[in-house]
């Protein structure tokens, strides 16, 4: 545990240097108001837009990265079950139906990549690739590779929407991350899942059925683009096939690993996932804020990201006479 | 079945039937699906068979995907080309094949004029223009402008953002506050727009979209901040698809300058002049239209995409 | 060996199934289309035996040809000063990139990500859009090669690219350099422990990767004449995907550049016969592309399994 | 005699905890130095000071007079230290020539020699006795070959210092015999030797002189020769020791059928096993390395399942074709290979501790973290782990420790069937006994042993029957009287 909140306070330190940054180079970046019964300014559009694609996706991700896997296909699934949700209030379901139609749905296809890496034994590289290119396909194919705008309401508000001043999707969020984490701890799952990722033949050997704890990270993590899918289809009233979530799987895992969970698998905090995401989706409105030019804003993102690693490193923490055990490989 | 030469060389068929292939940029938005519909249906109706090829993005797959339309002893090729330079050396191969190549949406740089046939062209920098010169004119000089760039370094973008920025340069009270990239989707656009509204509040009058998908992002973003897209915020894009017309008939979209996707008529009209020997001009310029609100609505029912 | 044969059986099948498709020319072209992606995934492979990853290597590659069209078009260099240049270049942003991920102990995941993040950047900073290279140099250079009769030339991209592989054998084969990397990858502690050069031999590495990136670059540009800061997104994926058909084990320390390199053949078979179907729409091309590639990983996991037993 | 390794204080730290206070240790040329301590006193640290794997917060190394800094292995390497750890610290992806030679390779311009690589491995492995493809990748062989390659490879190295940490842990008396016959030779030609072991015997055999460390600190150096044997254990534990018999006699035969192994085998390469095993004993397999104890028990388990025969418990047949399936059946297995099959090396002792009863009871029902803390706490007890705290990774832990965990992962399923594989590997003299009087406690609850070591005098104490293999099959069935060490050698020997 202790270690868990050592890792937790780096990601911190660095969203806190943005955020004051931010409150220096913009003046306005933390007005917030109330505005037509909800909270209005960017700090909300923060955890708004950062709840609906990074946050959801790093929390699959993070679960994945743990056993040790890596998820690509997040963004096809994405467009997968954004399609089928708008097309099912299109041919008149209600919105909850939609919505289970294409969480079931994300849900099989991460179950699909479980089954190819845990019982077929793919690389999860490989195996999430494959999905990324044909989910992405599926979801062309359902659609006729157009845009499927539609206007239900109760859709529509689940990503508009507010509750208690606060955006839908980030109450949802942080509700789905506080049961995750919740749940991993009060039954035996996060245990499994580190044991799995650290050392899976020891794993299998003490009883563990690692293969059947894949096949549920994967499952879990196409549940978590499924609903980012909805959710993006639900903020635009319309499923866009051919390009949402497009090479976001690159975001969910910077989030992850900037949050402390190591890609080789093993310890995990959600926590740090979402500050993680919290931590891009800032940079992100940043780069607007500041208008930085399209063309060269990889550059500071690089800079941001590179920052971000090194207070991560070890060998300068030391330096700063923080004290840090190792733990012998 | 009768074979075409391994070696390649033009003139091949199958089954009598003619075979033309077509490689595609992409599929990744409604736009260029409408293109490659367009592409798709007319070939049917003349009954010539279509190798179409998606690269997915990469000009590196177009040229892979020409040299497989070679080998296959294709008779024409029609070609939309990711950017304009680096088609030289492959084009050569096409034209050392006998095979003329038509070139839709936009041009290519290359030394000789005669390693294509014609080009069937859309004016990326003269729709930016045209709207620049739309947005003047109605504003009356005077605009706070939020600038929605398409993929950072893809052509249109680069051009509709040179034709309106040159459009707006004699006018010193037109100002872009911001010009960001919404990747030429609607939920970037959205959220681009979400934070600009923020940054630059009240200023905001106008907004250019590099297409039709960004800009309806936008104008959900204004009404979600209590602004009226189309009345205090001008709202400005390019494409001219189908779901455009209808915000410009709600009165939420000020104007959409068209840019013709519906490529396939004039394409095969050129393939079929080319294969018959006929000396074609170099560029078939598209005619790009401008609709806002005084001819929007008659159009709308003659919309296809 | 099981990827030779799949690659085998694939060819044939495909050969049956589409005319012409069996034919000198498509497989010089799988040579000519895929030279700057089997380079550059030579490169990759070292960087996952060694038991890392490199997300830079398409920017990497954007920011060569993007360089070169500047320095031999803007500034006149000779063409082959440029290209020297360029490879240079690519082998010190590896280096550096090597040199922080051993120094800071940083996931090499986030340090190349930055990486690319700063390479594609750079690109777009020398220049925003695509550029044509105009030299008698590469003129000249587009026209040699080694023909192979028919009237079929093997060009010097194509060249570089067997050089590369064959090379790439060589060191990862036989020379201390690349049994080091193979122990870096098996369990860096115990490399450690056994005395070798773990740092030394991790910066090398990435320097190795970034060199084969810009090589890429070099090749692309010979291929097309042109510099383009868009080039090369998602080549990192290619490559990687490239290396793990090939047998290279993610985790590192297992696998081999010639796989490496059939690996490459066998994502360009499968986008070859995509091409040659041409009846797909832009769905089913992504279904079906995804389809093959799974199919042939499945077979290939079934013939190993059955030489086992 | 001169003086060829001299570390003077050193002290090294962990975060808060110290495990070196202020060691000092000689060597002299021409000597087998044995280090002793009980797990966790810090011998493996202290070589890992030595050879540059860790950095000492205080004192000195000299080489041959020479002050070093070894920074690094390869720099204590290049200073003429060659060694062996405890943990097999070798590359299981490459081949068991390469891992001989890694960075030695003879080379031909930039070019490796692969024969000459492989014919000096052959003839590395040659001088302990050891033949085999040493083409094969490493990871293909059983722990104990993977120590004896890490031994060749320190062999290979012109040396002057040659350090060995455990490293008779998993060979059988005829292995260690040899390895102990080049030591003398090394010695004789002017080498210092280092030598850890727990095993009495093995330093008394060898050593000229001991070196003691209990919790950190130096105890004393002594000539071997003038050190009585119960004087020694006294200092490594601290506490005076008089001769006691210790209970370990035989436990006699007699008791109900708890398992029948009936034919058991896996074609090609073990069995066909036919055995009983009685309720509250022990049984004990015996062979040689490589005759398939090792397979047998994994094979019980239903790691790599039986191709035919069948396992009763009770008179019914019970299902083994997964380790799961086996636990369900009362089946425990502790593995000989702790670092690759048994610890998790970043979760904490208390969770690699409960982690195969939390798995039996499934991922819903969560070991209360109550019950987890005290099952933890009293292993640790039990045991007499040595680790800060139930929290620490066990990774941190000595190896004897790690392994001591282990045990207690399998003790606290109380399993009908507990299958131990080299239990006592790397485990101090003291902890033996604390492991045996533990399993004497557990077979009087009614659990039956399987118990598999390379040191017959601990299967003659603890079994009262013990199935010997020869060649991957059953040689015989020995039963309590029949159970002596010169029985079983001949079993073994016999052709
Ligand atoms: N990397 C590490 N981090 C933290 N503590 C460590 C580390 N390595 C060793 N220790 C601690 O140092 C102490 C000494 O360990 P060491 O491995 O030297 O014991 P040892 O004498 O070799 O025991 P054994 O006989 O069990 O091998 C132990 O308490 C161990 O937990
Ligand atoms: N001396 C040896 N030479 C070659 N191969 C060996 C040797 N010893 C063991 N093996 C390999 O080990 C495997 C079987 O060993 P196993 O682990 O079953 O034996 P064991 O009786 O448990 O021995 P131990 O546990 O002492 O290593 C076989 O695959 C065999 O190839
Ligand atoms: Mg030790
Ligand atoms: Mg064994």
């Amino acid at each position: 545990m202790k270690e868990i909140r050592s890792t937790l306070v780096w990601p911190l330190v660095a969203l806190v240097v943005l955020l004051v940054f931010n409150a220096v180079a913009s003046p306005g970046f933390f007005h917030v108001e109330w505005k037509d019964g909800r909270l209005f300014g960017t700090v909300v559009d923060i955890f708004n837009q950062g709840a609906r694609v990074p946050m959801l996706l790093a929390l699959g991700m993070t679960l994945v990265i743990a056993t040790g896997g890596v998820d690509l296909s997040v963004g096809s699934i994405m467009a997968v079950s954004g399609a089928v949700a708008a097309m099912q209030v299109n041919a008149g379901a209600s919105m909850g139906q939609a919505v289970a139609a294409g969480l079931g749905l994300a849900t099989l296809l991460g179950l699909v990549n479980g089954v190819l890496i845990a019982r077929v034994g793919l690389q999860p590289i490989i195996a999430t690739l494959v999905m990324m290119v044909a989910g992405r396909g599926l979801a062309m194919l359902l659609t006729g590779s157009q845009m499927v705008p539609f206007a239900n309401r109760s859709l529509t508000w689940l990503a508009n929407g507010s509750v208690g001043g606060l955006p839908v999707p980030v109450v949802l969020v942080l509700l789905l991350a506080g049961v995750t984490g919740w749940l991993l701890r009060r039954t035996a799952a996060g245990l499994f899942i580190e044991a799995t990722g650290d050392n899976e033949k020891a794993s299998r050997l003490a009883g563990i059925q690692t293969g059947g704890v894949r096949l549920a990270v994967y499952g879990f993590s196409g549940f978590c683009a499924g609903l980012s899918g909805v959710l993006e289809a639900a903020n635009i009233s319309a499923a866009d096939p051919a390009r949402i979530g497009d090479t976001r799987e690159l975001d969910a895992i910077f989030a992850v690993v900037a949050g402390g969970t190591a890609l080789t698998g093993g310890r995990f905090s959600l926590a740090g996932s979402v500050v993680g995401a919290l931590l891009l989706q800032t940079l992100t409105l940043t780069l607007y804020n500041q208008n930085v030019a399209p063309a060269v804003a990889p550059v500071p993102k690089a800079v941001v990201i590179l920052a971000v690693c090194l207070l991560h490193s070890p060998r300068l923490r030391a330096r700063f006479g923080k004290r840090t055990q190792s733990v012998a490989a | 079945k009768p074979s075409g030469s391994s070696g390649g060389g033009g003139g091949g068929s199958t089954g009598g039937k003619l075979v033309v292939g077509f490689s595609q940029i992409g599929a990744d938005n409604p736009w260029r699906t409408a293109e490659t519909e367009s592409v798709k249906a007319e070939a049917a109706k003349r009954g010539i068979e279509l190798k179409f090829s998606d690269a997915q993005g990469q000009q590196e797959a177009q040229i892979s995907a020409i040299r497989s339309f070679i080998a296959q002893g294709v008779s024409a090729i029609i070609l939309a080309p990711k950017v304009e330079t680096g088609w030289d050396g492959i084009l050569k191969e096409v034209k050392a094949a006998k095979i003329p190549v038509v070139l839709v949406d936009r041009g290519v740089t290359v030394t000789d004029p005669s390693l294509f046939a014609t080009l069937i062209a859309s004016d990326f920098v003269a729709e930016g223009r045209m709207a620049g010169e739309w947005l003047v004119k109605k504003s009356g000089g005077k605009a706070g402008i939020i600038q929605l760039e398409g993929t950072t370094g893809a052509a249109p973008a680069n051009d509709r953002k040179k034709g309106f920025e040159a459009a707006i340069a004699g006018s010193p009270d037109m100002k872009v506050l911001a010009s960001q990239t919404g990747d030429f989707k609607r939920s970037d656009g959205k959220n681009v727009m979400e934070a600009l509204i923020k940054a630059h509040g009240a200023a905001i009058t106008a907004v250019y979209a590099h297409n039709d998908d960004m800009a309806i992002g936008a104008i959900q973003a204004l009404e979600a901040a209590g602004r009226q897209p189309g009345k205090d915020v001008t709202v400005v894009s390019i494409d001219g698809m189908g779901f455009a017309f209808e915000a410009i008939k709600e009165g939420k979209l000020n104007c959409t300058v068209e840019c013709n996707p519906l490529l396939g008529p004039m394409a095969f009209d050129a393939v079929a002049k080319a294969l018959k020997g006929e000396e074609l001009p170099k560029q078939l310029v598209q005619e790009d239209r401008l609709f806002d609100e005084t001819n929007a609505p008659a159009e709308l029912p003659n919309r296809k995409y | 060996m099981a990827t030779g044969l799949v690659l085998v059986a694939l060819f044939v099948a495909a050969g049956a199934g589409y005319e012409n498709f069996l034919s000198a020319r498509v497989v010089l072209n799988l040579f000519k289309d895929r030279a700057f992606l089997g380079v550059v995934a030579v490169g990759m492979t070292f960087v996952i035996l060694s038991g890392g990853i490199d997300l830079s290597v398409g920017a990497v590659m954007a920011f060569t040809t993007v360089f070169l069209a500047k320095v031999i078009g803007g500034l006149g260099w000779s063409a082959p000063v440029a290209m020297l240049a360029a490879v240079g270049i690519g082998v010190g942003f590896g280096l550096f990139q090597g040199w922080v991920i051993h120094y800071f102990r940083i996931p090499a995941f986030l340090v190349t990500l930055a990486g690319m993040f700063l390479a594609r950047g750079m690109a777009f900073v020398v220049s925003p859009r695509s550029v044509e290279i105009r030299s008698a140099f590469y003129d000249d250079l587009g026209e040699r090669g080694l023909p192979l009769g028919e009237g079929l030339l093997l060009t010097v991209g194509p060249l570089i690219y067997l050089v590369v592989v064959a090379a790439g054998m060589v060191v990862a084969h036989g020379t201390r350099f690349g049994r080091n990397v193979y122990a870096l990858g098996g369990n860096e502690a115990s490399a450690a422990l056994m005395g070798l050069p773990v740092g030394a031999t991790r910066v090398a590495v990435y320097g190795v990767c970034g060199g084969c990136a810009a090589l890429g670059g070099v090749i692309s540009t010979l291929a097309l004449s042109s510099g383009d800061p868009t080039r090369g997104t998602g080549l990192e994926l290619d490559a990687i995907a490239a290396a793990v058909i090939g047998g290279t084990v993610l985790t590192g320390g297992r696998g081999w550049v010639f796989g490496t390199f059939l690996g490459v053949l066998i994502l360009g078979t499968i986008k070859t016969i995509l091409d040659f179907d041409g009846s797909l729409d832009p769905a089913w091309l992504r279904i079906a592309s995804g389809g093959l590639l799974l199919g042939f990983i499945l077979l290939q996991k079934l013939i190993a399994r059955q030489r086992v037993s | 005699m001169s003086e060829l390794l001299h570390a003077n204080g050193i002290v090294k730290r962990f975060g808060s905890f110290t495990a070196l206070k202020g060691v000092t240790f000689r060597l002299r040329a021409g000597e087998i130095h044995a280090l002793m301590g009980e797990n966790g006193a810090g011998k493996s640290t202290l070589i890992k000071v030595l050879t540059g794997v860790h950095e000492a917060d205080g004192g000195t190394v000299t080489v041959a007079g020479r002050g070093i800094r070894a920074a690094s292995p390869r720099e204590a390497e290049a200073a003429g230290i060659s060694t062996v750890y405890q943990e097999v610290n070798l590359l299981p992806n490459l081949s068991v020539a390469e891992n001989i030679l890694m960075g030695r390779q003879p080379m031909r311009g930039p070019f490796i020699r692969h024969g000459e690589v492989k014919r000096r491995a052959r003839a590395a492995l040659a001088r302990l006795g050891l033949e085999v493809d040493v083409g094969a990748l490493l990871g293909s062989f059983p722990v104990a070959v993977q120590q004896m390659t890490a031994i060749a490879r320190a062999l290979d190295q012109e040396a002057r210092v040659l350090i060995l940490d455990e490293p008779t842990s998993s060979l059988d008396a005829r292995e260690s015999e040899e390895l102990f016959a080049v030591m003398r030779r090394l010695r004789g030609e002017g080498m210092g030797i280092v030598f850890v072991s727990h095993f009495l015997d093995q330093i008394y055999a060898v050593s000229d002189r001991i070196t003691v460390l209990r919790d950190g600190a130096l105890v004393g150096t002594w000539e071997a020769a003038g050190l009585p044997r119960l004087e020694l254990v006294s200092h490594m534990i601290g506490k005076e020791v008089t001769a006691s018999s210790g209970d370990g006699g035989v436990v006699c035969g007699g008791g109900a059928e708890a398992f029948r192994v009936e034919g058991l085998e896996r074609r090609g390469v073990v069995g066909p096993l036919t055995f009983s095993v009685a309720a509250g004993e022990a049984t004990g397999l015996a062979g040689l390395l490589g005759s398939g104890r090792t397979e047998t028990a994994r094979m019980l388990f239903g790691i790599d399942g039986a191709t035919g025969g069948r396992v009763k418990a009770g008179g019914e047949e019970v299902a083994l074709g997964s380790p799961r399936a086996a636990m369900a059946a009362g089946l425990a297995f502790c593995s000989e290979d702790r670092k690759v099959e048994g610890i998790i090396p970043s979760l904490s002792v208390r969770e690699n501790i409960v982690l195969a009863m939390q798995a039996s009871r499934g991922v819903l029902r969560r070991v209360p973290r109550a019950e987890q803390e005290a099952l933890a706490a009293k292993f640790i007890a039990a045991l007499n782990i040595r680790t800060r705290g139930p929290e620490t990774p066990i990774g941190t832990l000595s190896g004897g420790n790690q392994q001591k965990c282990l045990l207690a992962r399998w003790m606290a399923m109380q399993p009908r069937l507990l299958i131990l594989d080299e239990p006592t590997r790397g485990i101090d003299v003291g902890a033996k006994a604390e492991i045996e009087a533990l399993c004497g406690e557990l077979r009087r609850a009614g659990m039956s042993i399987l118990f598999i070591s390379a040191e017959l005098e601990e299967v003659v104490r603890n079994c009262s029957r013990v199935v010997v293999l020869r060649d991957r099959r059953q040689a015989a069935v020995l039963d309590g009287p029949a159970i002596s060490l010169r029985t079983i050698m001949e079993t073994v020997a016999a052709s």
